[in-house]
């Protein structure tokens, strides 16, 4: 092993020298440079070892450069600011950065999770769905709970987000995906049009993998052409550049989201204000992928290593950073490509050899590897890996194409590898909203084929892997192309290379690893197809081949190579997984931007909110409203305080905030024809000042709303629906009058938010509101139940309907919102002399069903017919049509023994049914029991000082006067008996008082 | 005889002034909710008498005359501002002058909040909640829109380049609110290419 | 996330905007005789779909914009919309014609009905 | 005889490095005639396949799948298992798949993994509350072994559960579940495959229906991509697709098919040990041996076939759960997908005999069908076997929709997850 100190004497692009950046990992202090990430710092220091393996546990190593990496996962930040499962080559290192390693114990050098590798000739793909099947109770009680044990990468964070996140809506005439050669190229063509641009890359530095590229651009090499064209395209109004963010889904109709790493890289971002996240939804004409390749790795015996690495990863260390992962390398290829690394390794004066898996490469890249004396072994492959920790030395041996075994072989000193299968265009993006692929074999990969959207690929992306011909091709994005004088190195053929052969006999205890985070061997996909698991989707989920964090980057078309290779099937035969979103994972914060907490689904409030929160209300969702539920005061229990509003109400008097009520203003020459297609029961007839009780169906036949409607004119009637239906019914009648009777002259405007509205019911309601000098007349005589009226209460403007849902003597005052804490506040002290107190809605439930009202999802669930809830009456026979008329006449809904709501009284009046109790037929030792029917509302009311109940119960009206038995939990027995539904004034007399 | 007292949805809120633009309620402001058919010479030219101009016919478009404006909201509706105090004489004299015609004339001056945004910014900090494209030609001065906002609909009338107002349920002004001065704070701004 | 198209007033919108009101052309039968509909009649109208993959009829609702109901001819397979038109109106006439299946039946009922 | 799976058999095998093990399902051509066809190679078809060769003997049957088994819905859900119901009839059937799953790895010799981690429904309103205590009740008296549990409860079985009373929709309490759970999903439909190919029973993937036979009112067969089959009695469980191949035989469908989406974050620790359901807000939650977050939520609202859905759908779902379990605001998400369901208008499935003899339909599953996929094979078999609906799936029939007879699940605020 070398002791050279891993960080070169010079270079390194990226880096600023002058910067030492400290930060730690696994509790150890680690220096870097400004300019690092956390892999280069963390190889730099001398350390090869960054995370272990899914299943195994296996030692792993950084193997990529950038968003690729499966191996290096590494958790960041402590407490509440923990993120696990990042990956080490995007992680920008800052002063205090915290990292530490994942999925071992006690620590990542000695991992007891680690013996399954030992034991991983039984574990092979599927395993477990062979075994762990008996005993029967031991699967969730021994060997599930074992499994869960090992299960995940990394720790989840503690307790709440200190963080915020946002979203961010863009439009763009073009956007590109990817700031490399050809995504600047194509940006700039676009953007000469006059087209807005957005261009995204999801590197903190714009050129891609132009700095690994060899060549010449009009003179520029191909880093420096790409730095002056993103200074261009920076200075330009009609392009946006965003950087830390990757674009990770296409959706239809060119719906993209993208995902920026706003604050991730420098704490002092955060504290100034920034969110940590930003999800971008974008929407755009045409979609340019520009996503580059991604280099695959090589199938060969213990090729997970640490140390062992792609080609381009090793590139980019070197010159990016100026770090290299040891003294003496060989780089293992299939293609030209991968020579630079040999290439950019000589020159920092690393040893380095070349096994080259072909017999008779030819390109340039080759000859001049030779000419200068660079070791370079064809047609042979690295057929076994020395080492555990790290690489020791590799055995290379002669290969052919086909070849099953390794015969000889010799031992070459070495300490780590660069390999290099060739490389894949980048089609995620292309694929997730259906993009058609097709394989070239040329590439020995898939590239884009068609679709159905504007999008194109370009670059590398395409498939198109000179640097001549990308130019040409992103260029076509605009109007004229200018010619750039391109130099570049020819380059030979590539041959696919799936899996290289080691010694003994059928890979006995060599692992070729494919998917390495999920540690799927060639030998786990050969097993999938020899048990039958021959769909791709069969052996991907079968293996979980693909299905690690990295989503099969750069372990799919391996796979598909080693499949193709033990079937005789073509890779194009054997198809491809369905690329899914994202292309790299990202926060469920960002996803939920600043909707969380107090922006999580919004609170609607009435104009008496304020009031009713200061008043120690206790509040109940309703709908999006919050509506105050009872008003305890100092000592009082809520139920306590409940009772002492419904007392209130019954003896004195209540007032209630009612605004949530859904409040609709119907007017035109047909209006009163239309009101009588949308309820049961006939408006038509309703005289102008009078209010009338209306029932609504859905055209199932089923309750749907309910609510008084007041006619103001002939023409013109105010509806008024329930609190949670407001919207949905002012959408139901314009929904009527636009596609169904389109002849009808009506116009509708919801009005619920312009009115406060309150109910003032109990036996002093008249006295005061008499207090707040009316300027009209509240008499009985001239003020009947069932009328309205407009006018003033003192200054307030008033639309007043006698109208109750308690019984009691009621006035529903409504005045402008702005005026209803006003009015509200002159209400409650005209109202003290008589002991006036707030309600909620809790005691105006209880009040209504000692009335005996329904209330429409309590009394019905959207199964229950207004027949079934008693209002038969309510339902006309001589309209020939209204909306659900026609359905109360299936068999079904006018069948025998449908439920009907009655009343209940429990045998002992102490007794208060349970909510939602159900009767049986009989009563048994033990369920099963018949049920006929279930309580819908149950309440001690203690107007009556005893328990009542309303129930839906089959055939009730007809079973008047019988005890019918609620067995309840613990074998409690309720019995009670069945009675009408009104408890409280039968007579109606208090309402008309 | 009682003095009403008049309390707006947002009253009590005042900007942080942690905020990249400026934000404040208008209060002031009567609404009237006009429908009518722009097809029916007689609703049109009867709304004009009172008026004295034109409703504006083409979608999202609106007109004003002194301090009255008339936002185009459906080819049916129309929201019509005025000075609050005139809100009444005004609706009086729209619905004396449509009796006879096919309409409905409501006041809703309490319905809705209105929330002024100015600052170079107030664009990028609307599209932070809304999915237009808040920063093209099609959002000049005199534009009305509605529009989904975070999780709640409402309506926006461009006043001026850096000058919006947003219309919102008066049950939702604290939401908005709220959503406003998290999307608005210093350190979080965007701006969109270079405008 | 769809982006939709009102014909009423031309507002282009993301799918939320608006409100998907499922199939279109679906006919109530009390509207025309409320007093000849078997259960079965009944049953088409409330609950029997076209559920076709490919070319699909269906309402709309420019639900935060003008408010208004509109039809919509949209591919279910690549949600590309063919075209929409007014709520009272049968589709463009090319598109009938590329209608298959029960779509197909449908139209020419109406257009022999219509004729 | 297939050989068994076990420990023994593993380590027999891992002795020659698993070179010996056989194909868990033939792959045979189509023959010219079976006795019974089932359509669509999903979950439900591979159980009524089973079935109907196990309990009723009819062996010379065949599944007929366009793709590959349990490529569909079956390899697309959140796995819940629940039974849980408010209505009879619905218990019924999810409660006899729910039972069926308690044995069925020994039964199938393949373990689907079921795991009764138990079900938890939150309450976050009064009025979803109340609706979940009519739910015990219904369900105490049916015999399920469910009950109610405190938010203390919930916060010691779901400990990054939040809890906090004054949150958007506190939890007001949780309907619980102890044996709902989940299972292995694929495993499922892999387990009911070998189990019915070691019963005779021919399972024949990348096989499209492209017509369905008729002599006048009854069907004689399929035409396929592979060939015509005859046969007198065909099973359509297809899904998404059944009304696709339902038009084949003119029959018209109650169906609208809709995109439901579902996703996974990144691996991590064990935090959550049973699923989370919140109705309310539309989110569910559990977490796979694996130590993926399994996520599930709406769907969107649009006839869709493209099997991909439209970011909304799942961007209400995460806010949901970030809300719900604020930790998971620094986990990322994995991967997303979505699957075409079948949606009825009562929202409850259809298993029924048709209008045309021998032609038999089992669909209508919607958002919650793997939890009843052996129930729906175990009654749908019997249907098919004996020509007359079987008693749980009577109340399913396809006539209930002109009865008015509905079965409508979302009256007890739960939707069918």
């Amino acid at each position: 092993m070398s002791t050279k100190p891993y960080r070169l004497a010079e270079g390194g692009s990226r880096i600023d020298r002058s910067r030492k950046v400290t930060f730690s990992f696994d509790g150890k202090d680690i220096s870097g440079f400004a300019g690092d990430t956390l892999a280069s710092a963390v190889l730099a220091s001398g350390q090869k070892l960054f995370g272990r393996s899914f299943k195994y546990h296996r030692p792993r190593g950084l193997v990529g450069l950038g968003s690729e990496e499966m191996n290096a996962l590494i958790g960041i930040g402590v407490g509440s600011r923990h993120e696990p499962n990042l990956r080490a080559t995007q992680i920008e290192i800052f002063n205090g950065l915290s990292a530490e390693s994942q999925n071992r114990w006690p620590s990542l050098k000695y991992d007891v999770g680690a013996i399954n590798s030992k034991f991983s000739r039984f574990l092979p793909a599927g395993f477990y769905y062979k075994t762990f099947m008996w005993p029967k109770s031991f699967w969730k009680h021994v060997y599930e709970p074992f499994i869960r044990k090992a299960a995940g990468l990394g720790k989840a964070p503690e307790g709440r987000d200190p963080d915020t996140y946002e979203h961010m809506h863009v439009h763009a005439d073009v956007i590109i995906v990817g700031g490399g050669i050809a995504g600047l190229t194509a940006a700039e063509a676009a953007a000469s049009t006059g087209t807005k641009v957005l261009l995204c890359d999801e590197n903190p530095v714009l050129g891609g993998i132009a700095d690994l590229t060899a060549g010449m651009i009009d003179g520029e090499c191909v880093a420096d052409h790409a730095a002056t064209v993103a200074a261009r395209l920076a200075a330009l109004p009609n392009v946006h550049i965003l950087t830390r963010t990757t674009v990770v889904g296409h959706f239809h109709h060119n719906y993209l989201m993208a995902f920026e790493r706003v604050g991730d890289h420098d704490p002092a971002i955060l504290a100034s204000g920034a969110p940590k996240h930003r999800l971008w939804k974008i929407r755009a004409d045409k979609v340019v992928v520009a996503t580059g390749a991604l280099e695959r790795p090589i199938a060969f015996a213990n090729n997970d290593r640490p140390n062992i690495m792609l080609a381009s990863a090793v590139r980019g260390l070197i010159g990016r950073y100026g770090v290299t992962p040891g003294s003496k390398g060989v780089v293992f290829t299939n293609n030209d490509d991968a020579y630079l690394t040999a290439f950019a390794l000589k020159k920092a004066g690393v040893t380095v050899r070349v096994v080259d898996s072909r017999a008779r490469p030819d390109g340039a890249l080759v000859k001049r590897a030779i000419a200068e004396g660079i070791d370079v072994n064809l047609g042979s492959v690295i057929s076994a890996v020395e080492g555990t920790s790290g690489v020791t030395a590799v055995k290379i041996a002669a290969y052919r194409r086909g070849q099953g075994r390794v015969i000889t072989e010799k031992r070459v000193d070495c300490d780590f590898i660069a390999m290099s299968g060739g490389w894949n265009p980048a089609l995620h993006l292309w694929c997730h909203n259906g993009g058609k692929i097709e394989f070239d074999d040329s590439l020995q990969s898939f590239r884009p084929k068609s679709h159905t959207d504007n999008i194109v690929a370009v670059g590398a992306a395409n498939g198109t892997m000179s640097v001549e011909a990308t130019l040409v091709e992103a260029q076509a994005l605009g109007k004229k192309a200018k010619k750039f004088i391109v130099q570049e190195p020819e380059r030979g053929a590539s041959e696919s290379l799936w899996f290289a052969p080691a010694t003994g006999k059928y890979n006995e205890g060599n692992k070729h690893f494919i998917d390495f985070q999920n540690d799927v061997t060639a030998a786990d996909l050969e097993l999938a197809q020899r048990e039958g698991y021959e769909s791709v989707e069969h052996t991907k989920r079968y293996t979980t081949f693909g299905m690690a964090t990295d989503q099969g980057k750069t372990s799919n078309l391996n796979g598909l190579g080693v499949i193709s290779e033990a079937t005789g099937k073509t890779i194009p035969e054997i198809g491809v997984t369905t690329f899914r979103p994202p292309y790299t994972p990202y926060s469920f914060g960002a996803i939920a931007g600043s909707l969380t907490n107090d922006l999580f689904l919004p609170v609607r409030r009435t104009p008496i909110f304020q009031w009713h929160s200061d008043h120690g209300a206790v509040f109940e969702p309703v709908g999006q409203w919050r509506r105050a539920y009872t008003y305890p005061q100092a000592s009082e229990s809520k139920h306590e305080a409940i009772n002492r509003e419904i007392l209130c109400v019954r003896n004195k008097v209540g007032l209630l905030d009612a605004s949530t009520l859904g409040k609709i203003e119907i007017k035109g020459p047909d209006a009163a024809e239309f009101l009588d297609r949308i309820y049961t029961n006939t408006f038509s007839t309703l005289k102008v000042g009078k209010c009338r009780y209306g029932l609504m169906m859905n055209e199932l036949g089923f309750l749907s709303d309910d609510g008084v409607t007041a006619r103001l004119a002939d023409d013109h009637f105010i509806m008024h629906t329930t609190s949670g239906g407001a919207d949905r019914i002012g959408a139901w009648l314009e929904e009527w009058l636009q596609t169904e009777w389109t002849n009808y002259k009506v116009f509708v405007t919801p009005v619920t938010e312009q009115w406060a509205q309150f109910a003032v019911a109990g036996p002093r309601a008249r006295d005061v509101l008499s207090k707040l000098g009316p300027d009209f007349d509240i008499s009985n005589e001239a003020f009947p139940h069932m009328s309205f009226k407009q006018g003033h209460f003192g200054g307030y403007p008033v639309r007043v309907y006698r109208i109750s849902f308690s019984g009691e003597m009621s006035f529903e005052v409504a005045t402008p919102a702005n005026f209803g804490q006003g009015l509200w506040n002159a209400i409650m002290e005209a109202g003290d002399e008589f002991g006036l107190s707030a309600y909620g809605t809790e005691a105006l439930h209880v009040l209504r069903a000692e009335k005996g009202y329904i209330v429409v999802g309590d009394e019905s669930d959207g199964t229950v017919t207004p027949v079934d809830v008693g209002m038969e009456g309510m339902v006309s026979k001589k309209k020939p049509d209204f909306i659900g008329k026609r359905s109360l006449e299936q068999s079904f809904l006018k069948g025998p023994n449908r439920k009907q709501l009655v009343g209940l009284l429990t045998e002992d009046p102490t007794d208060v049914l349970p909510d939602g109790a159900y009767a049986v037929a009989a009563v048994k030792n033990k369920p099963p029991m018949e049920m006929i029917g279930q309580v819908t509302s149950t309440y001690m009311s203690p107007t009556l000082g005893r328990s009542i109940a309303m129930a839906l119960i089959q055939n009730g009206r007809s079973r008047m006067g019988e005890v019918i038995s609620f067995p309840l939990e613990g074998g409690k027995v309720m019995k009670a008996t069945i009675t009408d539904t009104v408890f409280y004034d039968k007579e109606g007399g208090r309402i008309h008082a | 005889m009682l003095e009403p007292q008049f309390e707006s949805a947002l009253a009590h809120r005042a900007a942080p002034d942690t905020l990249s633009i400026s934000m404040r309620e208008i209060s002031e402001r009567g609404m009237i909710d006009l429908r009518g058919l722009a097809t029916d010479k007689k609703f049109m030219s009867a709304v004009k008498s009172v008026l004295g101009f034109d409703l504006p016919k083409a979608p999202r478009a609106s007109t004003s005359w002194g301090d009255l404006k008339a936002l185009w909201l459906s080819p049916d509706q129309w929201l019509i501002l005025c000075t609050r105090s005139k809100t009444n004489s005004l609706l009086a004299e729209l619905n004396a002058a449509l009796a006879k015609i096919h309409s409905l004339a409501v006041d809703v001056s309490d319905m809705r909040a209105i929330i002024r945004l100015e600052g170079e910014s107030v664009r990028e900090t609307l599209m932070k909640g809304s999915s237009l494209d808040l920063i093209s030609d099609d959002y000049k001065a005199g534009t009305v829109r509605r529009m989904r906002f975070a999780e709640i609909a409402a309506l926006l009338h461009v006043v001026e380049e850096n000058v919006i107002d947003i219309y919102v349920f008066r049950s939702y002004a604290e939401y908005t609110w709220a959503f406003l001065t998290k999307a608005a704070r210093k350190g979080a701004e965007v701006k969109l290419f270079k405008r | 996330m769809l982006v939709v198209t009102c014909p009423v007033c031309n507002a282009s919108g993301d799918e939320t905007d608006f409100h998907y009101g499922g199939q279109a052309h679906v006919r109530r039968p009390a509207t025309t005789d409320p007093v000849n509909i078997t259960d079965e009649d009944q049953r088409d109208y409330l609950f029997i779909r076209h559920n076709p993959k490919g070319l699909h009829f269906e309402r709309w609702r420019c639900d935060r914009g003008c408010g208004k109901w509109f039809h919509a001819a949209r591919d279910t397979v690549t949600m590309e919309f063919k075209a929409t038109y007014g709520i009272t109106e049968l589709p463009p006439a090319e598109l009938i014609k590329e209608a298959k299946g029960p779509w197909a039946d449908y139209f020419k009922k109406r257009l022999k009905e219509k004729a | 005889m297939k050989s068994k799976y076990s420990i023994f058999s593993l380590a027999r095998n891992a002795k020659n490095y698993h070179k010996d093990w056989e194909k868990a399902w033939r792959s045979p051509a189509p023959k010219a005639e079976y006795d019974a066809v089932i359509v669509g190679g999903g979950g439900h078809g591979l159980a009524t396949a089973y079935y109907l060769a196990k309990n009723h003997g009819l062996t010379n049957i065949a599944v007929v799948e366009k793709g590959w088994i349990g490529g569909g819905n079956t390899g697309r859900n959140t796995t819940i298992i629940r039974s849980n119901y408010l209505q009879d009839s619905s218990i019924a059937i999810y409660e006899l798949a729910r039972s069926l799953y308690e044995g069925l790895s020994q039964d199938l010799n393949y373990n689907m993994m079921f795991s009764p981690r138990g079900v938890l429904m939150l309450c976050q309103t009064e009025h979803e509350f109340r609706a979940f205590k009519r739910t015990a009740h219904a369900n105490r008296l049916a015999g399920l072994d469910c009950r109610m549990v405190t938010p203390a409860e919930v916060k010691e079985i779901v400990p990054i559960i939040n809890t906090d009373p004054n949150c958007r929709y506190p939890i007001l309490g949780a309907y619980y579940q102890p044996r709902g759970g989940t299972g292995r999903h694929d495993a499922v439909a892999w387990g009911y495959a070998r189990g019915a190919d070691e019963l005779g029973v021919d399972i024949i993937q990348n096989c499209e229906v492209t017509g369905i036979l008729r002599d006048g009112g009854r069907v004689t067969g399929l035409s396929t991509t592979r060939g015509e089959i005859k046969t007198k009695k065909i099973g359509v469980v297809t899904a998404g697709n059944v009304s696709t191949i339902m038009d084949m035989a003119g029959v018209r469908m109650p169906i609208e098919s809709l995109c439901l989406q579902a996703l996974v974050s990144e691996p991590i620790k064990p935090v959550i040990d049973c699923v989370v359901m919140a109705n309310t807000v539309h989110g569910y939650m559990s977490q796979s041996d694996k130590g993926e977050l399994v996520i599930g939520g709406g769907t969107d609202p649009y006839n869709n076939y493209s099997q991909r859905g439209s970011f909304t759908a799942l961007e209400h779902t995460v806010t949901a759960l970030v809300e719900t379990f604020p930790i998971i605001s620094r986990l990322r998400m994995l991967r997303q997908w979505g699957g075409i369901v079948d949606m009825t208008g009562d929202r409850s499935p259809i298993l029924s005999k048709t209008d045309i003899e021998g032609l038999y339909v089992n669909c209508g599953w919607g958002t919650g069908g793997f939890k009843a996929i052996p129930g729906s094979g175990f009654v749908f078999a019997d249907t098919m076997a004996n020509d007359r609906p079987h008693k749980i799936a009577e109340p399913f029939g396809l006539n209930r929709f002109a009865e008015g007879r509905l079965i409508d699940e979302s009256v007890a605020a739960a939707v069918a997850h």
